[in-house]
């Protein structure tokens, strides 16, 4: 069988502007702008960034959420880039999403009973077994089959992140494209529901596609790392030699940024100045460069390659040796 | 000891709605003394906002009132103050800043004439005088070309800029104490460490005393000399920070700190609380964390522990560290019935 | 604010070629032979013929729509079939009573609804706003030619101190335009009150009393300014309703406008008035919300500045 | 609220648990909605306006139609409750059986508006681009045409009379239902939850059925129950304009309009009209208000 589960080259999403009046010029957000990345079977990737990095864009594009502007998505060895709704309804069963806000992800009309049945319904599950999935699917994440006849308000945020993963699992998919899924969580149940998703990895062989903003989730989580910024990979490489070598200038600062829960351990942090440009407007060259505490006259001329500068390290900068050996 | 700026004693903060009264903050007590920065940790439900509020007395908007305790700045008990005098105490003793920089400026007026209401209103500054103030404050934050900042409406400045504007808005007056509800929660990492930075150099140039809300320890560690935990309305320790985060006497504070990850320590799986965040209307009659405790014993569901010193240094909310009282030891007994 | 302006104008002009259209193929509407109706019941077959003629109707539709324009275009508006003037003239005529009745309609609802509606939303749930909201859904309710019937009765009839009907003079203006305006004044009231309520829950409120201003600084300075913003797009829409109850409340008072001569020209069916009336009408409430929109953008710097 | 007595964790999320039973939509509709006081006494009336449509004309204590010129314009009187009128007919009769007419000319042109309009707005707003755009180009032109204006050039065109009435208010409240049916399909739309379901495969129709209408009802609702206020305005306007019902009709407005030649001498001919279609109106609007504070106080007018 195929290490590779999805294969993502190059993808990029351009959002158009409103239209200034009298002008011809159609402007573009950037969103994406030249994603590639593999994702193996049974592995966990996570993506990382910050606001605006579109870290959630390329998941809604995997997703099929949203059109792809340029580039290929593979699962499977088949390309969905260009595939219409009907033809790509039957492999959604393959591959499914868990939202961050689990207070917005659940219709407050429905029954859970109702919500978790949607899925077995569009793909056609035998109608007779429905309701006992259902409550074989709420065990699964820690909940009991009383849960299956309230509302979606009457249950915790913690709960109602179990149930948009019930959602998800119940028509046995592989691949999970999990977007921020404890970030609106309270810091006692995050940990529940990694937890859970650790098991649930195991228990089915569960391939993650992982969106965050907090480093030391992913780090807990993950067994490779990209770090997106404005729209593009500026480094993608292992966990243990993302968070423990980091190449790419961005990285450091992310890293160094995180508060350490530790009130003994002081440490020097780098600083980033200035804001997040606007993707509607970015940089030019390495977009990185007007922050870069190490940016230099080819950085604003040339975009840096994304290059494999170590065996399953890819990073996008031109310096990125000579900053390794300072 | 150096002099304390705000003594909260035995603070209640009730919230009465047609299904009953709920008491969102329920006994919190703490002190913040000159230049000290003091975290309120605690997850969403603890009432570490609305302590906050009670403080500011800004419940206004909410159905919730101050039901007894005392609030004392200076010696001054504020929940005995008129309004008008609190208006006084209100962004001139006492500031605030707020979790949403986005949606905490008036969207309709420009940077300077915010920055400058509170100068005039307090300060009894001229206009002109008010305007270099504001533009003197926004230097003071880091934020470049400040003369031209007076002149945008919030709208055109990004997130991290709002909350540098919010800051110089509320250190306008020279406060005493700030009150900084999750500040850098709505921020982007590297937002976030600019933004503390600037706290953390504020309190050293200006003495000012930081109440510092949140609920992310990361944060907590970085910048607070004091930690005050919360659950369930209840303050439930409270130390230094080293003694928190190395000696944790609560086992809610041990859970806390065990369930969160941590960069560059690598555990296979990560230690959790059971259960979920209490809701206010639910509260169990005794120990409000018993549900979810793993020491949880037959007292702990009778009567509620309380706040009590261990060391000269560390407070506790816990039966494991009280002495059962000899005559309530029956109690104990009878809840095998 | 010039893109926005720009923007607004370029999605007028479609609307009014739609609107121009649909007044156009109006008369073609009329079930029967329109030549037929001009020229009268009694009339020959010559006759009609002569109309259809006259009229350009025997022309292909698309070419008969050009001539209308263009005549329209040079203020032509066609004939009166009860007068044989000018429509253009019968309109002119009327057109400046209607407008002043609605003018000091919206003038005194704006000002009553704001001030009611701010009350309310101040005094929430005291007696004040239960009252203002009570008097407001009771405004919205009541029929406004019944009002007009009753409020002759009472100060012209039996107290005597103001004209029942006509336009003589500042007094005869009284009556007519509290009664319109009393329906939007309603509206605006709770319009403005559940605006001023969602303002009033703004983190910037929170801002503004944790630096210490007053309630009265709190309302009128950061709450009001804010929660005009929908108000003024509502107000504008509001302006149709004056212009329809203007149709109803001139017949009550025997008002020389716009709307007495509409309810004549339907009895009479004098089509080209009709036709030239409702123009006249859909461009005026098109303009008013176009000066709203501008409003809008000065009052909101989110569209001003960008 | 009383903290719970329990002894253990098992006891205590078994409380928790009894404690909260399962709420409805319904049941927490119902429970907002009679805590509005007006609202539900306005419900109740509104129950007796439809049950006085169905049963008023049989009821009457005097014939409706017929003359009695010997108790022309006589005032209100133990034997004539609300007076006669300029034909000696008992008002309070006219009256009562006019109710079965203005809940007709309002429920009828409000429904058709609403069907029309509710189709239309979530076709423009769930497949939205071009045929959001021709339909909302559309509604703007009928707008265009300010309040009861479109209705008077309707009925110029079909001539005078009731049906006419529903007919031409009915296509004026069509563009004010796509409207708003159309701005709650948007936000629905835009909502996760359906981002979530489109997640999974579930096909258009299953989205718009299960998802998106549920989402705008409360919204149609509300608005349906302030529109028929309105339409009952609107007819009764018409109609005292000459340009709906007709005498010798009951219909309120033509009661009014036919009584207003005697309003110095026999006020009491407009009086108790005027004052049966404010009630109802009122009763509407109130309901309106009600069902929008207990369904979604989100919902603006």
């Amino acid at each position: 069988m195929n290490q590779t589960l999805l294969e993502v080259q190059n993808v990029k999403k351009y959002f158009p502007m409103p239209s200034r009046l009298f002008s011809r010029k159609k402007e573009f957000v950037k969103a994406v702008d030249g994603v590639s990345f593999t994702v193996n079977r049974g592995e966990t990737l996570s993506i990382v960034g910050e606001s605006g990095c579109g870290k959630s864009t390329t998941g809604r594009m995997i997703m099929k959420l949203l059109d792809i502007t340029e580039g290929k998505v593979i699962f499977e060895g088949q390309d969905i880039t260009d595939m219409t709704d009907d033809q790509i309804r039957p492999l959604r069963k393959e591959f499914q999403m868990v939202f961050q806000d689990p207070y917005a992800s659940l219709n407050p009309r429905l029954t859970i009973k109702e919500i978790l049945e949607e899925p077995l319904i569009v793909h056609n599950f035998n109608k007779d077994n429905r309701s006992q999935r259902v409550t074989e699917l709420l065990e699964t994440v820690g909940l009991s089959r009383y849960h299956a006849d309230r509302y979606p308000h009457e249950f915790s945020g913690g709960q109602r992140q179990r149930i948009g993963i019930a959602r998800a699992l119940a028509v046995n998919p592989k691949l999970i494209i999990a977007d921020e899924p404890v970030s609106a969580l309270d810091v006692s149940i995050q940990s529940q529901v990694l937890n859970l998703m650790k098991d649930l990895q195991e228990e089915y062989g569960l391939t993650y596609v992982f969106i965050a903003h907090d480093l030391s989730v992913v780090e807990h989580i993950s067994d490779r790392v990209g770090v997106m910024y404005l729209g593009r990979l500026v480094e993608l490489a292992s966990r243990d030699a993302l968070f423990g070598k980091p190449l790419h200038p961005y990285t450091k600062a992310l890293l160094s940024a995180v508060p350490i829960p530790d009130p003994t351990v002081k440490r020097e942090r780098i600083i980033l100045k200035g804001d997040i440009p606007s993707p509607a407007n970015p940089p030019s060259g390495c977009t990185f460069h007007t922050r870069c505490p190490f940016a230099q006259e080819t950085c604003k001329l040339k975009v840096p390659e994304f290059r494999e500068i170590e065996s399953n390290h890819y990073v996008a900068c031109h310096f990125a040796e000579e900053l390794e050996e300072n | 000891m150096e002099e304390k700026v705000l003594q909260v004693r035995n603070l209640q903060t009730h919230f009465t709605s047609d299904s009953g009264t709920v008491k969102a903050v329920d006994g919190v007590s703490f002190e913040v003394g000159k230049g000290e920065t003091l975290g309120i940790v605690g997850e969403s439900g603890s009432g570490k906002s609305v302590t906050s509020l009670s403080i500011m007395r800004l419940l206004k908007d909410t159905p919730g009132k101050i039901a007894g305790g005392e609030i004392l700045y200076e010696g001054t008990d504020l929940t005995t103050l008129s309004e008008r005098e609190m208006r006084k105490i209100r962004g001139n003793d006492i500031a605030m800043i707020f979790q949403e920089p986005m949606t905490s400026l008036n969207p309709v007026y420009k940077i300077g004439r915010q920055l400058e209401e509170s100068i005039i209103l307090h300060m009894k500054a001229s206009k002109k005088a008010a305007r270099e103030r504001s533009v003197q404050m926004l230097k003071a934050v880091g934020i470049s070309r400040p003369e031209k900042i007076v002149h945008e409406f919030p709208h055109q400045l990004s997130g991290g800029m709002r909350q540098r504007v919010m800051i110089a808005m509320a250190m306008a007056c020279n406060p005493k104490v700030l009150i900084a509800d999750e500040p850098t929660t709505a921020l982007d990492v590297t937002i976030q460490a600019q933004i503390l930075e600037l706290m953390k150099s504020l309190t050293t140039t200006t003495d000012t005393a930081i109440l510092l809300i949140t609920h992310d320890l990361g944060v907590v560690a970085e910048m607070c000399d004091r930690v005050v935990v919360m659950y369930g309305g209840r303050a439930v320790e409270e130390s230094d920070v080293v003694s928190i985060f190395t000696n944790p006497k609560h086992p809610y504070t041990q859970g806390l700190l065990e369930s969160i990850p941590k960069i560059g320590e690598r555990v296979d799986r990560l230690q959790s609380i059971p259960g979920n965040v209490p809701i206010p209307s639910h509260m169990p009659m005794g120990c409000k964390f018993a549900p979810r405790c793993p020491h949880a014993m037959d007292i702990c569901w009778e009567k509620e522990p309380s706040f009590d010193k261990v060391t000269t240094n560390h407070s506790v909310r816990c039966w494991l560290h009280e002495e059962v009282p000899q005559d309530e030891s029956d109690l104990v007994g009878s809840s095998e019935r | 604010m010039l893109r926005f302006l720009g923007k607004r104008l370029l999605q007028v002009i479609p609307i009014l070629i739609l609107v121009s259209i649909f007044i156009f193929l109006f008369v073609h509407m009329i079930p029967g032979d329109p030549a037929r109706l001009v020229a009268g019941e009694d009339a020959t077959i010559e006759d009609v013929e002569l109309v259809r003629k006259e009229l350009g109707l025997d022309k292909p539709i698309t070419e008969q729509y050009v001539t209308y324009m263009k005549n329209l275009f040079r203020g032509d508006f066609g004939t009166s079939l009860k007068t044989n003037r000018s429509v253009s003239y019968e309109i002119g005529e009327r057109f400046m009573p209607t407008f002043w009745l609605t003018v000091w309609s919206m003038l005194w609802a704006v000002a009553a609804g704001l001030l009611i509606g701010v009350i309310s939303a101040t005094k929430r749930n005291k007696w004040q706003d239960y009252l203002g909201m009570f008097g407001a859904v009771s405004g919205l309710s009541l029929p406004s030619f019944w009002l007009g019937l009753m409020l002759i009765q009472l100060f012209a009839v039996t107290l005597g101190w103001l004209p029942s009907g006509g336009m003589d003079s500042w007094k005869s203006y009284i009556l007519p335009a509290f009664t319109l305006g009393t329906g939007v004044a309603a509206v605006v009231a709770r319009f403005t009150r559940s605006s001023l309520m969602d303002v009033l829950k703004e983190d910037y409120i929170r801002t503004g009393r944790s630096k210490g201003l007053n309630e009265r600084r709190i309302t009128w300075g950061h709450g009001l300014r804010n929660a005009m913003i929908p108000v003024v797009t509502m107000t504008g829409l509001q302006f149709g309703f004056l212009l329809g109850g203007s149709v109803v409340i001139e017949s009550v008072f025997s008002w020389p406008g716009l709307g007495k001569l509409l309810i004549d020209s339907v009895a009479y069916r004098d089509y080209p008035v009709i036709q030239g009336e409702m123009l006249i009408f859909a461009l005026e409430f098109i303009l008013i919300n176009l000066v709203v929109d501008l409003l809008y953008g000065i009052l909101n710097p989110q569209i001003r500045y960008e | 609220m009383v903290d719970l007595k329990v002894s253990n964790k098992e006891a205590y999320y078994q409380q928790t648990l009894e404690n909260t039973p399962s709420k409805t939509p319904f049941a927490e509709f119902w429970r907002k909605f009679k805590k509005q006081k007006l609202a539900f006494v306005s419900f109740f009336f509104v129950v007796f306006l439809i049950l006085m449509a169905f049963i008023g004309p049989f009821i009457t204590p005097y014939d409706i139609t017929e003359p009695d010129y010997e108790n022309v314009l006589s005032g209100p009187s133990a034997k004539h409750w609300a007076g006669t009128d300029a034909y000696g007919r008992d008002i309070f009769s006219r009256v009562l059986a006019g109710t079965q007419i203005s809940l007709y000319v309002g429920l009828t042109s409000v429904l058709l508006g609403a069907i029309g309009g509710t189709f239309l707005g979530i076709v423009a707003g769930y497949y939205g681009k071009r045929i959001d755009s021709l339909i909302m180009r559309m509604c703007d032109v009928l707008l265009a045409f300010p309040g009861i204006l479109l209705a008077i050039g309707i009925i110029a065109i079909l001539g005078p009379g009731l049906g006419n009435v529903i007919i031409a208010v009915a296509i004026f409240s069509v563009p004010m239902f796509a409207r708003i049916v159309r701005s709650s399909t948007l936000a629905v739309k835009s909502t996760l939850y359906i981002e979530a379901t489109k997640s999974i495969g579930t096909r258009p129709k299953r989205i718009i059925w299960k998802h998106i209408f549920p989402g705008t009802v409360s919204s149609i609702i509300v608005y349906f129950t302030m529109r028929i206020g309105s339409a009952i305005l609107t007819a009764a306007s018409l109609s005292f304009l000459g340009l709906g019902a007709q005498p010798p009709s009951p219909e309120w407005g033509a009661m009014l309009s036919g009584g207003r030649d005697y309003l110095n001498i026999a006020p009491h001919v407009t009086i108790f009209p005027g004052i049966a279609i404010f009630v109802t109106v009122l009763a509407f609007n109130l309901l309106g208000d009600g069902l929008r504070d207990a369904l979604d106080p989100k919902i603006k007018e």
